[in-house]
C-alpha cells in the first residue's frame, strides 16, 4: 500500500499532487511515543487495523477506535479521543462563575441537567451557601425526568447498534415528551442552563405540571410496553447476555461507576452512598445485578427508570412552598477554598472539583466524567469478541462524547 | 447555429418536445410511403415473417427477457415504497407522504435521485470489477425472475429444470457482492464481501435442500409444473405437507436475501454500508434494486413451492355446483353488431346523466356541472370494478396473477416486519443456525418425506 | 409473562412481532410540521428579539450588556449604532484582536480586507501613536487618551478607535462605551445641534406631526437621523404630559415654546445654514 | 491515619464532607496502597484524580469513596515543581486511572511515572504546549494583559524546560 498515488490538492484544483496511498491506513505517521502503542501497532501476520470512526453510524458521536482485527475477531483496539475537545474547563476559569453553568451545560448532551448542576453545586458548597427546599425539589424532579429521558435513549441506542430500527423511534417518542415537559419549565429542550447558583432560574408553572401529569398517568404502562419488544426476543438476549463481561473486582479498580458497575454487583449510587440535596429524605432503592454483561446493564436501565418515577412521584407529592433562589449577589466573588461535589448522573458519577482564590472567576475546575471511565473498561472488554459485538458493548456503556472529549 | 439556435430557445419546454416529435412523424410517413410504394416494405415484412416463424423460441425468450427486465423497475419501487411506508407505520411514524398520493411517487423520486449522484470511484479501487459488480448482482436477480410463474401461461421460460436453473442463476449474486467488496478498496467493503460470501455459502445449503421434500411430492422441478399440483383447495398446497421445509426455507430465504435479522452484509451499525460503502450513484442504486428485486423473487418463489402460487385458496367449482350456478361471463361485445354503436354513443353518457341526478338531488348545494364531474368519476370507478370484474370471471390468467399477487407481497410485507421488529444476529450465531440447525432439519425433512410417501405407495398397493 | 408459553422457543420474538404489529395500526405520532404547528410552552428562550419602538426604531442601545454577559460568547453584534452616526462591533473580531492577526488567512501573507471598518475612513495614525506612546498604552489611562485623541483629531474616528483598541489591548466594545458614556467626547466631527421631537398622543393632537413632517422635510433625514451635512440630529424625546397647549420640540435639550411648522422649518434651515447656533436661540 | 500519618506534608484538614490530606509524591504509591487495602481504610473507588497548577507549583489530587466513611477523602500531592512534574502512577492499583493520568499529562505536563500509555489524550500527538497551565494564556487574557503585547498562544515546551513565571491573576492571595 506503498505506492503513489495521483490526487488533486485540496488547495487549489488545478495542482495534481503525488502522495502515498498509506494515508487509507491507520498507522499513525510518527515513530510510536509510549510502549503500549508500539505494542499496539506492531501487526503480526493476519491481522489488520480498522479504523472505527470519527465517522462512524454507531460509534456515538465522533470517538476514533483503531481496532487491531484477525478476521472478525478484534485483537486489540487504540481508542483515539479528543475529536470534540473545546476545552471546558480552561473556559470555564476564564469566565466567571455564571459563565460556568452554560458552558458545562454541553457536556453531557443527553441529560445535560446534570452536567450544569457541576459548577452550580461546587460553587454552593464553596459558598456554604444553603439552597432553598423548594429548590432542590426542583431540582430532584428535573433530574429524574432527564435521567429518565437519557435511559430511554440508552435503550433505543443500544437495539439500534444490534440492527433494530424500531426502538429507538419508540425512545424518541418517550424523550420528545420529557423533553417538552422541561422545555415548558426550563424554556430549552436540549442544553436547560436553567439551575443557578442558589436555586434554579424559574418556578414550576401550570404547563408544565398538566404535561407532567399527563405523562405520569401513563409513564409506566409505556414502560412495560417497550419492554415488551426486546426483553424476551431470543435474538437480542443471545447477542446481549454474556457479551462485555465484567466482574465487580475489575469493575472497581476500572473505576467504573453507574450502570456499567451496579450491573456487576456493586450498590454504588452517589444518591444513596454520598447523598446530596433531599436524596435521603426519598424513599427508592437502588438496582443491582450481578450478572456484569450488558443484558444486565439493559435491565438496570429499566429497573432504574422504575425508581426514577418513584423518586419523580414522591417529589411531586412532597414539594415544599417557598422561594426557590437563596440570595446570593449578582457577582459572586468565592474565598479562596477547594471543595469536591459529585452526583448521580445517568451514566454514573459525575464529579466537580473546584478551586476558588477569592475572584469572581473559578481557579479550577475540573469536571469528572462517568462516561471517560467507563469508555475506558471497552479497552479490556472488546478483545476475543467479533466487531459486530463491539459496537453493542460500545452502547451498553452509553458514552456520551461532549463529557468524554470535555 | 445561432439561425436555428433563436427560435430553438423561444420555445417553451413542450414545444421543443413536441417540435422533434412532429418532424420524426412526418419523416417516418414519408419514409413509409416511400417503402410501401416501391414495395420495399411488404418484401421485408414476407422475410420477417418467416424469420420471426423460424427463430420463435429465440424472439420469446429475449421479449420475456426484456419484459421481466422493465418489470423489476415498478417491483422494486413499490416493494421499496411498501418498506418505506410500512416501516413508518410500525415506528408510529407517517412516513413518505409528500411526493405523489400518499408518498407513492416517493420511490420513484428516489430512483432518479440516484440517477442523479455522481457516479464516484474511489482511488486505487479495482475500476473494472468495481463498476460490473453491481451488474452482476442486478442480473442475477432479474434472471432468477424468468422462470417464475405469476399466472397460467404467464412465465418467461417455463423449463423443465427451473428449480435448478433459479438457485443456480440467484447463487451468483453473491459472486456480485463479493466484487463489490473486495474491489472497493475499502476494509468495510471487504468485511461485508467476505460474510455475504461466508452468509451464501452456509445457507445456500438449506435453501437448497428445504424444496427438495416438495420436489419429491410434485416429481417434477418445474416451477409451473408445481404449482398446477397445487390446484385445488387451499389444504393442498405444500406448506400443510411440508410444514418443515416451509420454515427452513423461508428462513433460508431471509438470509439470502439479506434482510434483517440476516442482514449482516450491510449492517449500517456495525460495518458502514458493507460491501456497498464505496458506491454511489446509480451503482449503488443497482445494489439496492437488486435487494428488493430479491425479495420479490424470494417471496414469489416461497408462494410458488408451498403456498399455491396462483391457485385461489378455495375452489369455486365444486360450490358451484351444489348450488347449481353456472357463470359464464363471457361476453361477445361483438355479436351487437351496430348496437354496440348505440350503446358506446348512447349508453355512456344516459348512465354518467343517471348517477349525476342522485348526486346533485342529495348535494342540493352542488351546481349540475360539479355533480356531473362527480358522476363521470363514478362512471369511471364503477365501469373499471365491472370491467375488473368480468376480467376476473372470464380468464384465469387474472384470476392467477390478482393471487399470486396478494401472496406475494403478504410475505414480501412479512420480510418488511421483519425488518420493522427484529435486531441482527452475529455472524457466529448466523453460521451456528444455518449448520446446526436448518440444514439438519432439511435432511431430516427430505428423510421423513420419502418414509412416507413409501409408505403411502405401499398403502395404496 | 412466563407463563409455560415462555419457554417456547420463538415465543419472545412472537411477541415482539405481535407488538410491532398492533403498533402498525395504532395512532401515528408525526406532527405534519407547516400543516400543524405544535404549541410551544410561553417560557420558551430560543430565539433572541430585537424590539422596535413606535417610530421603528431599534430600541437596543449597544450597550453591549447581553454580549459581555454571554458566557459562550455567541452574541455578535456589527452594524452602525442606533444614531446612525458610528460603526459599532461586538463579536470575536474585536475581543481578539491577536486570533484574527493568528489566523490562517493571516499567516498565509495574503492582506485580507477586515470588512467590518471598511466604510469609515482611514485617518493619519501618527498623533495617535504619539498620544498613546505618552500614555505608555495603559488601558486605565483610557478616558485621557480618548480626550487626547479628540484633541487631536476634533472628534473620535473610528479607525482611531480601532487602533487604540489594538495597541493598547482593550476592547473595542469597551471603548466604544467609554466614550459614549462622556458627553464630551463627540463622534462627528464639528458640533451637530440636536432637535428633539415629542411624539406622544398629546403632542401630536396639537401639532407634533406637522412639526415633525416640516422638520424632516427640512432636515432631509427621519427621526433618529442626522441630517445629510451633519449640521442636525433629529432626536425623539419624552414631554412626560408636560405640554400643555402646543408640541414640545426641544433644541438641545432647551424647549422651544411657540413651535408651529413654520417656525420648526425655519429653525431648521438656519441651524442648516449655520446661522443658528445651538443655545444661541 | 495513623499508618501513613507520618507521611503527611501538610495538616490533616475537615472540612464539610471531606477529609483532605497532603503528601509528597514520592509517599504517592504506598499511602494509596494503605488507604486502599487497609482494612481501616478500603478506599475502593477512586472518585477522581486530577492536576492542578497553582500557578507555583503542580499538584495532583485524587478524590477517593469508602464504604466505612460518609466522607470523601482527597489526598493531595503537593510540591511538584513546574519544570519536571513527575508522580507515581496509580494504575497499578486503578487501571482505570490510566486515561485520567493521559488526561493530566495532556492538560498540564505532569508524568505519570509506571502508566504504560502516557500520551496525549485529547489534543493532537505534535502539539507542544500543555493547555491548563496557568502560563497558557488563551487569547482573551492576552487581549486582557496590555504589558504582554502579542503573544503565541501555543508554546514550544517540553518537560524539563524551564518556563517563564507565569502572570498570575490578580486576587491570586492563598497560598495554595
Amino acid at each position: 500500500m506503498t505506492d503513489p498515488t495521483i490526487i488533486r490538492s485540496l488547495d487549489d484544483p488545478d495542482i495534481w499532487v503525488e502522495t502515498p496511498a498509506t494515508i487509507y491506513d491507520a498507522v499513525p505517521p510518527y515513530p510510536p511515543r509510549t510502549e503500549r502503542e508500539a505494542e499496539f501497532y506492531d501487526l503480526r501476520d493476519g491481522e489488520m487495523l480498522l479504523n472505527l470512526g470519527p465517522q462512524h453510524p454507531s460509534t456515538h458521536g465522533v470517538l476514533r477506535v483503531v481496532l487491531k482485527i484477525d478476521g472478525e475477531k478484534v485483537v486489540d483496539l487504540d481508542p483515539v479521543l479528543g475529536y470534540l475537545h473545546r476545552g471546558v474547563e480552561k473556559i470555564c476559569e476564564n469566565g466567571d462563575w455564571h459563565h460556568a453553568i452554560s458552558n458545562c451545560d454541553p457536556l453531557e448532551y443527553v441529560a445535560s441537567m446534570f452536567s450544569e448542576a457541576m459548577p452550580v453545586m461546587v460553587a454552593e458548597k464553596l459558598l456554604d451557601l444553603p439552597v432553598p427546599r423548594r429548590a432542590e425539589y426542583i431540582r430532584v424532579l428535573c433530574w429524574e425526568l432527564n435521567r429518565i429521558s437519557s435511559h430511554a435513549l440508552y435503550m433505543g441506542w443500544q437495539a439500534l447498534d444490534l440492527g433494530g430500527l424500531t426502538p429507538i423511534l419508540y425512545s424518541f417518542i418517550e424523550r420528545d415528551e420529557i423533553v417538552e415537559m422541561l422545555a415548558a419549565i426550563t424554556g430549552q429542550r436540549l442544553l436547560f442552563n436553567y439551575l443557578r447558583i442558589g436555586g434554579v432560574n424559574g418556578d414550576l408553572n401550570h404547563d408544565f405540571l398538566s404535561r407532567l401529569g399527563d405523562w405520569m398517568s401513563r409513564a409506566g404502562a409505556q414502560l412495560e410496553a417497550s419492554t415488551r419488544l426486546l426483553n424476551e426476543n431470543e435474538i437480542f438476549v443471545r447477542r446481549m447476555s454474556g457479551l462485555g463481561v465484567v466482574d465487580r473486582e475489575t469493575a472497581l479498580r476500572t473505576c467504573l461507576s453507574g450502570p456499567v458497575l451496579r450491573a456487576t454487583g456493586v450498590p454504588y449510587d452517589v444518591r444513596r452512598a454520598h447523598p446530596y440535596s433531599v436524596y435521603p429524605e426519598l424513599d427508592f432503592d437502588i438496582p443491582t445485578r450481578t450478572e456484569g454483561d450488558s443484558y444486565a446493564r439493559y435491565l438496570l436501565h429499566i429497573d432504574e427508570v422504575r425508581e426514577s418515577i418513584r423518586i419523580i412521584d414522591q417529589a411531586l407529592h412532597e414539594m415544599p412552598d417557598g422561594p426557590i433562589m437563596a440570595k446570593i449577589p449578582r457577582l459572586i466573588r468565592i474565598p479562596p477554598a477547594r471543595a469536591w461535589v459529585a452526583i448521580e448522573s445517568p451514566r454514573g458519577q459525575y464529579g466537580c472539583y473546584g478551586m476558588s482564590d477569592g475572584s469572581d472567576q473559578p481557579f479550577r475546575l475540573r469536571i469528572h466524567d462517568p462516561s471517560f471511565f467507563n469508555l475506558q473498561a471497552m479497552t479490556d472488554m472488546l478483545p476475543g469478541n467479533l466487531i459486530a459485538d463491539s459496537m453493542a458493548i460500545m452502547a451498553s456503556l452509553d458514552p456520551i462524547m461532549g463529557g468524554i472529549d470535555k | 447555429m445561432s439561425v436555428l439556435s433563436r427560435p430553438w430557445n423561444r420555445l417553451t419546454v413542450g414545444g421543443k418536445i413536441l417540435l422533434p416529435l412532429l418532424a420524426l412523424v412526418v419523416l417516418l410517413t414519408v419514409l413509409l410511403m416511400v417503402g410501401w410504394l416501391t414495395g420495399l416494405i411488404p418484401a421485408l415484412i414476407g422475410l420477417g415473417a418467416t424469420v420471426i416463424t423460424d427463430n420463435i423460441d429465440i424472439l420469446r425468450f429475449v421479449a420475456a427477457v426484456t419484459a421481466i427486465l422493465l418489470f423489476t423497475v415498478p417491483t422494486a419501487f413499490v416493494i421499496i415504497f411498501m418498506e418505506m411506508k410500512f416501516i413508518a407505520f410500525i415506528n408510529l411514524r407517517v412516513g413518505p407522504n409528500r411526493t405523489g398520493p400518499w408518498g407513492t411517487l416517493s420511490s420513484v423520486f428516489h430512483g432518479f435521485k440516484v440517477l442523479a449522484k455522481e457516479d464516484f470511484t474511489p482511488t486505487g479501487a479495482d475500476t473494472p470489477v468495481f463498476t460490473l459488480a453491481p451488474v452482476v448482482t442486478y442480473l442475477a436477480a432479474v434472471l432468477g425472475l424468468l422462470v417464475i410463474p405469476f399466472a397460467p401461461g404467464l412465465v418467461g421460460l417455463d423449463m423443465n429444470i427451473g428449480l435448478l436453473y433459479f438457485f443456480a442463476v440467484s447463487g451468483l449474486s453473491v459472486v456480485g457482492l463479493m466484487m463489490g467488496g473486495w474491489s472497493s478498496y475499502n476494509k468495510y467493503s471487504l468485511i461485508g464481501g467476505l460474510r455475504a460470501a461466508a452468509q451464501a455459502i452456509s445457507y445456500e445449503l438449506p435453501l437448497l435442500l428445504a424444496p427438495v421434500g416438495v420436489v419429491m411430492l410434485a416429481g417434477t422441478l418445474s416451477l409451473n409444473q408445481i404449482v398446477i399440483n397445487q390446484a385445488g383447495w387451499f389444504w393442498d398446497w405444500y406448506v400443510f405437507q411440508q410444514p418443515l421445509a416451509f420454515l427452513v426455507f423461508f428462513i433460508a430465504a431471509t438470509a439470502e436475501g439479506n434482510r434483517t435479522p440476516f442482514d449482516l452484509t450491510e449492517a449500517d451499525s456495525e460495518i458502514v454500508a458493507g460491501f456497498a460503502t464505496e458506491y454511489s450513484g446509480m451503482r449503488f442504486g443497482f445494489f439496492f434494486f437488486a435487494e428488493y428485486v430479491n425479495v420479490f423473487i424470494l417471496s414469489a418463489l416461497t408462494v410458488i413451492l408451498f403456498l399455491g402460487g396462483w391457485n385461489a385458496p378455495i375452489d369455486p367449482a365444486p360450490i358451484l355446483q351444489f348450488l347449481n350456478v353456472t357463470i359464464n361471463p363471457a361476453l361477445d361485445p361483438g355479436s351487437l353488431g351496430m348496437g354496440l354503436l348505440f350503446v358506446l354513443g348512447l349508453g355512456v353518457p344516459l348512465l354518467i346523466l343517471l348517477l349525476a341526478l342522485p348526486v346533485w338531488m342529495l348535494k342540493s348545494d352542488w351546481s349540475f356541472p360539479k355533480s356531473l364531474v362527480v358522476a363521470f368519476i363514478l362512471f369511471n370507478v364503477i365501469g373499471a370494478g365491472l370491467a375488473g370484474v368480468w376480467l376476473f370471471l372470464s380468464f384465469e390468467v387474472v384470476v392467477g396473477l390478482v393471487w399470486f399477487t396478494i401472496k406475494t407481497f403478504t410475505l414480501a410485507f412479512v420480510f418488511v416486519w421483519m425488518r420493522g421488529t427484529l435486531p441482527r444476529v452475529r455472524i457466529d450465531q448466523l453460521m451456528g443456525w444455518a449448520w446446526k440447525w436448518l440444514v439438519e432439519i432439511a435432511l431430516l425433512n427430505i428423510f421423513l418425506t420419502a418414509g412416507a410417501i413409501l409408505l403411502l405407495q405401499e398403502l395404496a398397493r | 409473562m412466563s407463563g409455560p408459553l415462555a419457554k417456547l422457543p420463538g415465543w419472545g420474538i412472537a411477541k415482539g412481532m405481535l407488538f410491532t404489529l398492533y403498533r402498525f395500526f395504532s395512532p401515528k405520532v408525526t406532527v405534519q410540521y407547516p400543516e400543524v404547528v405544535q404549541e410551544i410552552s410561553p417560557k420558551h428562550r430560543g430565539r433572541l428579539i430585537l424590539l422596535y419602538d413606535e417610530a421603528g426604531n431599534l430600541k437596543c442601545e449597544t450597550c453591549f450588556q447581553c454580549a459581555m454577559a454571554c458566557p459562550i460568547e455567541i452574541i455578535d453584534m456589527g452594524g452602525v449604532d442606533t444614531k446612525n452616526r458610528y460603526h459599532v462591533h461586538w463579536g470575536p473580531a474585536e475581543q481578539y484582536a491577536e486570533r484574527r492577526e493568528e489566523s490562517p488567512l493571516r499567516r498565509s501573507g495574503r492582506p485580507v480586507p477586515d470588512r467590518s471598518f471598511q466604510a469609515w475612513r482611514s485617518i493619519d495614525l501618527g498623533p495617535l501613536d504619539r498620544i498613546l506612546v505618552e500614555e505608555d498604552y495603559d488601558p486605565r489611562r483610557m478616558l485621557r487618551i480618548l480626550e487626547r485623541t479628540q484633541q487631536a483629531y476634533d472628534h473620535l474616528p473610528v479607525a482611531a478607535l480601532q487602533h487604540i483598541s489594538h495597541a493598547t489591548g482593550a476592547w473595542y466594545s469597551e471603548i466604544y462605551g467609554v466614550a459614549t458614556s462622556y458627553p464630551h467626547l463627540r463622534f462627528e466631527p464639528g458640533r451637530v445641534a440636536e432637535i428633539g421631537i415629542c411624539r406622544c398622543p398629546t403632542c401630536v393632537m396639537l401639532g407634533a406631526g406637522r412639526v415633525r413632517q416640516a422638520l424632516e422635510e427640512a432636515l432631509a433625514t427621519e427621526v433618529g437621523g442626522v441630517s445629510p451635512d451633519g449640521a442636525v440630529r433629529l432626536t425623539g424625546v419624552e414631554c412626560g404630559g408636560e405640554s400643555q397647549n402646543e408640541p414640545l420640540v426641544a433644541l438641545d435639550g432647551q424647549t422651544q415654546p411657540g413651535m408651529t411648522a413654520d417656525r420648526a422649518r425655519e429653525l431648521a434651515t438656519s441651524l442648516r445654514a449655520g446661522t443658528a447656533r445651538p443655545g444661541a436661540a | 491515619m495513623e499508618a501513613v500519618g507520618d507521611r503527611f506534608s501538610g495538616p490533616l484538614r475537615q472540612r464539610q464532607d471531606t477529609t483532605e490530606i497532603r503528601i509528597r509524591p514520592q509517599h504517592v504509591a504506598e499511602v494509596m496502597r494503605t488507604v486502599n487495602e487497609d482494612d481501616a481504610f478500603r478506599f475502593e473507588i477512586l472518585a477522581d484524580l486530577c492536576g492542578v497548577d497553582t500557578g507555583t507549583e503542580m499538584q495532583v489530587v485524587y478524590h477517593l469513596w469508602s464504604a466505612l466513611t460518609p466522607d470523601w477523602l482527597r489526598v493531595i500531592v503537593e510540591g511538584l515543581s513546574r519544570d519536571d512534574p513527575r508522580v507515581p502512577s496509580v494504575t497499578f492499583l486503578w487501571n482505570g486511572a490510566e486515561w485520567a493520568e493521559r488526561e493530566a499529562y495532556d492538560m498540564f505536563g505532569i508524568i505519570f511515572e509506571g502508566n504504560r500509555d502516557l500520551r496525549r489524550i485529547y489534543m493532537p500527538p505534535d502539539y507542544t504546549s500543555f493547555p491548563l497551565r496557568k502560563d497558557f494564556l488563551l487569547p482573551d487574557d492576552a487581549a486582557r494583559s496590555p504589558g504582554e503585547g502579542f503573544r503565541h498562544v501555543e508554546q514550544p515546551h517540553q518537560p524539563g524546560e524551564s518556563l517563564r513565571r507565569p502572570v498570575l491573576r490578580q486576587g491570586t492571595s492563598e497560598q495554595q
